[in-house]
């Protein structure tokens, strides 16, 4: 069987002209999606049940002993942290939230290591944005800052930008200039028209410069900023002022490098200040498929995006004290529930040891490096595979994700409202 | 004058934050039972702190507070505090000060992140070290600390006086990446080395008297002039950002 | 020698994110790529180990010549391995330094240990049903 | 079964003709009805002021534009922060409150029933998901078609039944309510960082102007035999002078519809600025007003701005982005292909502001000077001229002149040679009130039929029942008392539950999501039309089977079904 449209639950591209084809309740091929989309839908080597850590040795349980060890931990703790939730669906992410906020916990997702840093310089000066399609059909400027499309959303570029023909496009591989800034080379640089090395750290300077430069204050410049030739910034500033539409995209070269969010910021006053010459729009390139998704449920449930406190009742917010790396380095919490994340293997090592020392519940359907820290792990159904759900793109549209797969293992939500249920009998009776 | 000695006791989970902001000299002038938090749980403050009150005040000017054993992870101690002191003799945890209008903080040892957060008056002296945000603002909002006058010992971390949109920060020691930034008014001095000052800054002073590392590319060079005896440089700026902010360094480094 | 460690996602990476257990995603993650003058200067060939050390631990990679990574900077796709050695410190932002960690790196003959004895050595239990 | 008697209930129904009769209300099963057994739950109202529940026709509260205000806002969220108790969740947020802040808040007023201003239709499925956290009001959506390709495409083409075929697919597949223009063209023009300037003024690349866009989809609107009519929100918002472009657009709209207005025109206060400049800017409310009284043809809502911290957002691109160079502070902007744009700016509007104070007193003159309290509606485009949460001050102002009268001694001085506000006499009374806050709303968006902002046998038992005497209270002299009973009910009925009392609200709530979907031919049905498709899949970024909304979407629902002239 075949199944047409199909929603990638990859990266944040979404795509959603994917073609499955499933016999005998496997899957078997897909069209259309890239080398990482593909991998996902033929993943294999789920775990097969509940398992609970006992001194050195690892023992199969049932949903509900797992379940009730879970609700235990949590009702607990002083400060239960729910970490993970961009790999899930908006369904289950809700259930998170009225979770944190009946057991008074913190919760955070993987934005607060990934796209965090963007959402604090939109909090300081907005966001000029707009939806993907709105790139394609009238971008005649790209700016790639910071990442590496190729690598992280392979089909970025032929579906939105370099390759991607749109309504007042007619060819856009002719019409369409690319620039790409980076401190390094890479398989994007090898595309771009014109290619800004930068020395590391030096965003924030060159960003000012352009800034300048786009006032009219070049000339007030140094020859050279972070290891660019003015002359060199001086023609960007000239191609992107005589753009009709110019759209950036940057990436985690900008949210994790030396300054963080305020990289961001300036970038985000570069474009407003192009917007009194063009139209100019910027956005991140997201990576979890749903980390948008869990901004959205946690902005309109709480007010905010990510790391949130319930410690009080009340939400606090204030990323740098209430996200999960600075709580789990500064062992600020004494229980940690992770949804559909691995942060054993992508947070630094002071947050492994601190998860090594408290009570661990993981909701995952792989055993990965966070595996070996649990107590407990319930294998669930792969969203966007064996469930179906919401999810948003990376520019904020939301997409409903596929069941392609008829498989008995329960869906995140279910798990998620298992919890929840029991929770809300001891603590809301 | 009342003196109210609150001494740390022992904890189960040491590292597990407790949120006082109910520890300012006026909650103790009313009498009532003084809660603190730690994690989701509410406790009495005495179950936290061996607490020893002599004398007696009707006005917090007349109250000092001392707080002495490992107070690192308690938050917000001195929240909105108006009127009279607080000496802590080690080191005290984030938000120590946060929207504090009058009186005396004093910390012998160091503070973590955001102390003096959006400050509007009053005097904060920290001995040792200042974590990140000293003396910043909140997330979102335009304006940092507004009055008062925060000195720092020792070095501060990143994002010092983020923000800043009046009263005086004095570090004596380096402070770290981006002191100074969005700075609006106000003034800030840093008596050592730091790294990428003021960047977007739009109003204010920032006097620093070691070496700014790694300048940003985007402040005017205005000529030099003389301050204590030598003789500095001086900037305006941020022109990536229409300001108007006078940048005075001893000596600094750019990233070319 | 002392350089900066950058990671990032790779094709590589991501396509075996969710196979941890896999030797694709063990051999990704556990690369070092650095430029060809810098394996030089170590004495080191393409496919022999470094040890790569910072403040917060130490751990084997094998190195990988790269002519995209600039001398004095090496690169190490984003997973278990980057991760050891780096620091929790986020500047009061939530975000690590995973692009700009200092670390050195010396010729080693230690073998690389998997995934699973890096978890083992920060008190982890693996699972290898 | 469950029943409930409201006895001695004070009632103003304007929609049922009851003006003002003390009588008892029976409720069977979430319905009004002639009289309940002997066993049903007896509720006393004393008296008190009571009317059908609240209905805001135009307000935003759900989806994405409104999301990213709250998302860029953490400093708004400080404001309003309550703890999770009871049946209550967690709420935070001033001027963009979460959704549960925004349920519970409107229920402690006595709305029930709330229409989203403004749903792109490519991001319609985040409204949706945003209603089912709005648990206590029955919820619908306005789908925006300002800058939408196939129909400018149509338009231009001279095909109206087109347009109308072409809305009624988005309309379906979006479960929208009712048509949106936003400043019709100007979006598109956005996409190139323009605008359009006048009715008149071209939209580049499509060779229409706004005029043909509104007469079009007015027309279309029609053939749809749509319950509401189009939802203009006017081109030129915010700017001074742009009073005469708000009069044409007025005058472009024929009489179509005998149930209803033709045209509901949205915060007209944005559109009534007399002027040439901010220098000599001023009220243009009477000009404005009047055409209004010589239209029955047209419903308006006031759009009142009141002094403080707010945050605006609408689908209105570029007059977002001149707020932002008139303020300074963080802009966002969100266009979506296709279809429409967004901005959004926080403001803040001080009494000492000329301009600001000249803008809150046009929202008053409209109110004021409309005769007819049906064609126009109390509304502040929450949040864009205040948070709804200062509705109970709005209609106190209306209600009496001496509490304008000491609001506008705090002004700025310059005011009162701007606008006419001073010299109006007219004070609103309990009944005329009601109009303006339920009874207007329910017969513009063509609701009454279902059972909406009335309390006559068969109507949803939505009922709001105010701590005040309507017979006894002056409220052009004690309009404090009118401010704190409009603030917090006695009790909120919802579908025949009782949600919130004093303010505290009962239960986790259930809403119903209302939405249209018209009958139309297979001729017309866009779903089979090549050249349609063959658009879809070239520019959209999304599958045009992912597109529409998914039943899931709407766990309890009410769909309009309308036989259009297709």
């Amino acid at each position: 069987m075949i199944i047409k449209d199909t929603v990638c639950p990859f990266c944040g591209c979404l795509c959603d002209d994917i073609e499955v084809t499933v016999e005998d309740g496997k899957i078997v091929a897909t069209d259309n999606a890239c080398t990482l989309g593909t991998s996902k839908f033929l993943g294999d080597h789920r775990m097969k049940s509940p398992i609970r850590r006992v001194g050195k040795e690892w023992k199969e349980i049932s949903y509900d002993e797992a379940i009730d060890y879970t609700v235990d931990m949590l009702l607990d703790a002083d400060r239960p942290l729910l970490y993970g939730w961009s790999g899930t669906h908006g369904e289950a992410q809700c259930v998170g939230v009225h979770m944190a906020e009946l057991l008074k916990g913190v919760i955070d997702n993987t934005s607060s290591v990934c796209h965090g840093p963007s959402i604090l310089a939109i909090q300081e000066v907005g966001h000029p944005g707009c939806t993907l399609g709105q790139v394609k059909n009238r971008a005649d400027i790209i700016i790639y800052w910071g990442c590496n499309p190729i690598d992280a959303h392979p089909r970025h570029l032929s579906r939105y930008t370099r390759y991607a023909n749109g309504f007042f496009l007619e060819n856009s591989f002719r019409d369409r200039k690319v620039i790409v800034v980076d401190v390094r080379k890479s398989q994007t640089t090898n595309l771009a028209d014109e290619f800004v090395q930068i020395k590391p750290g030096c965003d924030y300077a060159v960003l000012s410069a352009l800034r300048a430069i786009v006032r009219g204050k070049g000339d007030d410049l140094p020859r050279t900023v972070g290891g660019v030739q003015r002359e060199q910034l001086f023609r960007i500033v000239d191609l992107c002022k005589k753009a009709k539409f110019g759209a950036v995209y940057f990436g985690l070269g900008l949210t994790m490098t030396a300054g963080k969010y305020k990289n961001i910021r300036n970038a985000i006053e570069l474009v407003d200040e192009l917007n009194r010459h063009t139209k100019f729009t910027i956005s991140a390139m997201r990576g979890h498929y749903n980390v948008y998704g869990s901004n959205e449920v946690n902005t309109w449930m709480t007010g905010y995006p990510f790391g949130i406190d319930f410690s009080r009742g009340i939400a606090f917010y204030n990323p740098g004290e209430t996200t999960a790396v600075d709580i789990l380095a500064r062992k600020e919490c004494d229980a940690c529930l992770i949804v559909a994340s691995d942060p054993a293997a992508h947070f630094p090592r002071p947050c492994i040891e601190h998860l090594a020392e408290i009570p661990v519940v993981q909701i995952d359907p792989y055993a990965n490096a966070t595996t070996a820290f649990c107590d407990v792990q319930i294998p669930v159904g792969i969203t966007g595979i064996d469930a179906a759900g919401t999810a948003y793109r990376m520019d904020g549209v939301p997409i409903r994700t596929k069941k392609v797969l008829e498989t008995a293992y329960p869906s995140d939500e279910e798990i998620l409202g298992s919890v929840y249920a029991r929770i809300q009998e001891v603590r809301q009776p | 004058m009342m003196r109210v000695s609150l001494a740390v006791r022992p904890r189960k989970k040491p590292t597990i934050p407790i949120e006082a902001e109910t520890i300012t000299p006026a909650s103790f002038l009313e009498g009532a039972e003084i809660q603190v938090w730690r994690g989701n749980r509410e406790l009495p403050l005495d179950e936290v702190f061996a607490v020893t009150i002599e004398g007696a005040a009707d006005r917090p000017e007349d109250v000092e507070i001392v707080l002495s054993g490992d107070t690192s992870r308690m938050k917000r101690v001195g929240e909105y505090m108006d009127a009279g002191r607080i000496v802590i003799d080690g080191d005290i945890g984030m938000h120590c000060g946060n929207f504090m209008s009058g009186g005396v903080i004093e910390i012998g040892g160091n503070a973590d992140g955001w102390l003096g957060r959006e400050m509007q008056g009053g005097t904060i002296i920290c001995r040792g070290n200042a974590a990140d945000y000293c003396a910043a603002g909140y997330r979102g909002g335009r304006k940092g600390m507004t009055g008062g006058t925060v000195e720092i010992f020792g070095n501060a971390g990143d994002f010092a006086a983020e923000n800043l949109a009046g009263g005086t920060v004095i570090i004596h020691g380096n402070a770290g990446d981006m002191a100074g930034v969005e700075l609006h008014d106000g003034t800030l001095i840093i008596k050592g080395d730091c790294r990428r000052p003021c960047g977007n800054m739009s109003g204010g002073v920032c006097v620093i008297y070691g070496i700014a590392y790694d300048m940003l590319p985007t402040f005017r060079k205005m000529g030099t002039e003389i301050r204590d005896g030598r003789e500095f440089l001086s900037f305006t700026g941020d022109i990536a950002n229409r300001g108007k902010g006078n940048l005075i360094v001893k000596d600094c480094t750019y990233q070319d | 020698m002392k350089v900066m460690m950058n990671t990032g996602r790779t094709v590589d990476q991501g396509a075996n994110v969710e196979n941890k257990r896999s030797v694709a995603y063990r051999d990704e993650t556990s690369t070092c790529f650095m430029h060809f003058f810098d394996m030089m200067e170590l004495g080191i060939d393409e496919g022999e180990n470094v040890l790569v050390a910072s403040p917060y631990g130490r751990v084997v990679l094998t190195a990988a010549a790269d002519d995209l990574i600039k001398p004095g900077t090496i690169f190490v796709p984003y997973g278990p391995y980057a991760n050891h050695i780096i620091g929790g410190e986020t500047h009061s932002t939530g975000m690590p330094d995973f692009k700009s960690t200092e670390v050195t790196v010396d010729a080693t003959d230690e073998p690389r240990r998997t995934i699973y004895e890096l978890m083992e050595e920060l008190g982890g239990l693996p699972y290898d049903h | 079964m469950s029943e409930i008697l409201i006895k001695n209930a004070y009632v103003i129904d304007p929609i049922s003709g009851v003006n003002g009769e003390t009588m008892d209300i029976a409720i069977r099963d979430g319905r009004i009805v002639e009289d309940v057994g002997g066993g049903a739950e007896v509720i006393d109202a004393r008296g008190a002021l009571t009317l059908p529940g609240g209905i805001d026709s135009h307000t935003h509260i759900c989806g994405t534009k409104v999301n990213f205000g709250r998302y860029m806002s953490p400093e708004d969220m400080r404001a309003g922060r309550t703890a999770r108790h009871g049946y209550m969740h967690a709420t935070s947020g001033y001027s963009v409150p979460t959704t549960y802040g925004n349920s519970y808040r409107y229920s402690r007023m006595g709305y029930t029933t709330l229409l989203e201003g403004a749903m792109a239709p490519l991001e319609a499925r985040h409204t949706h998901e945003e209603f089912l956290y709005t648990p206590l009001q029955d919820t619908m959506a306005n789908a925006l078609f300002d800058g939408n390709w196939s129909i400018l495409e149509a338009i231009r083409d001279g095909d109206t039944k087109r347009v109308a075929a072409i809305i009624g697919w988005f309309l379906t597949a979006v479960k929208g309510f009712a048509v949106k223009l936003t400043n019709p063209g100007g979006t598109e023009a956005w996409g190139w960082g323009k605008d359009v300037t006048c009715i008149h003024n071209p939209v580049p690349n499509f060779e229409v102007s706004p005029s043909e866009i509104i007469t079009a989809v007015v027309k279309a609107n029609e053939m749809l035999r749509l319950p509401h009519s189009v939802h203009l929100h006017c081109n030129n918002l915010g700017k001074p002078g742009n009073y005469t472009c708000t009069m044409g657009t007025l005058g472009l709209i024929p009489d179509l519809n005998k149930k209803r207005q033709t045209l509901y025109a949205t915060h007209v206060q944005f559109h009534s600025y007399g002027g040439s400049g901010w220098s000599d800017f001023c009220s243009k409310s009477e000009p404005v007003a009047n055409v209004v009284n010589m239209r029955p043809q047209i419903v308006i809502d006031m759009g009142q701005v009141m002094f403080g911290k707010t945050t605006t957002m609408t689908a209105d691109g570029p007059m977002e982005f001149n707020l932002y160079r008139l303020h300074h502070d963080k802009w966002s902007n969100h266009d979506v292909e296709l279809e429409t744009g967004s901005g959004i700016i926080p403001v803040l509007y001080r009494r000492k502001n000329l301009v600001n104070a000249v803008m809150w007193a046009i929202g008053l003159e409209l109110g004021l000077l409309v005769k007819d309290p049906w064609q126009c509606i109390m509304a502040t485009d929450n949040p864009n001229g205040a948070p709804f949460v200062r509705y109970p001050e709005v209609i106190a102002l209306l209600m009496s002149k001496k509490y304008r009268d000491e609001e506008f001694a705090t002004v700025h001085p310059d005011t009162e040679s701007r606008v006419p506000l001073p010299a109006i006499e007219r004070e609103m009374d309990w009944y005329e009130i009601a109009v303006m806050t339920r009874a207007a709303q329910a017969k513009a968006l063509g609701i009454v039929d279902i059972g909406k902002g009335h309390l006559g046998v068969g109507a949803e038992a939505d009922v709001a029942i105010y701590p005040v005497r309507a017979d006894e209270v002056d409220p052009a002299v004690d309009y404090r008392k009118v401010i704190e009973a409009f603030g917090k009910t006695e009790y909120t009925i919802k579908r025949g539950r009782v949600v919130s009392r004093r303010g505290e609200c009962l239960v986790d709530g259930n809403n119903t999501t209302i939405w249209v979907k018209p009958k139309i031919s297979e001729e017309y049905n866009m779903a089979n039309d090549p050249d349609f498709i063959a658009k879809f899949d070239r520019y959209y970024t999304v599958r045009m089977s992912n597109y529409p909304v998914q039943d899931e979407y709407l766990k309890r629902n009410l769909c309009i079904e309308t036989e259009a002239e297709l």
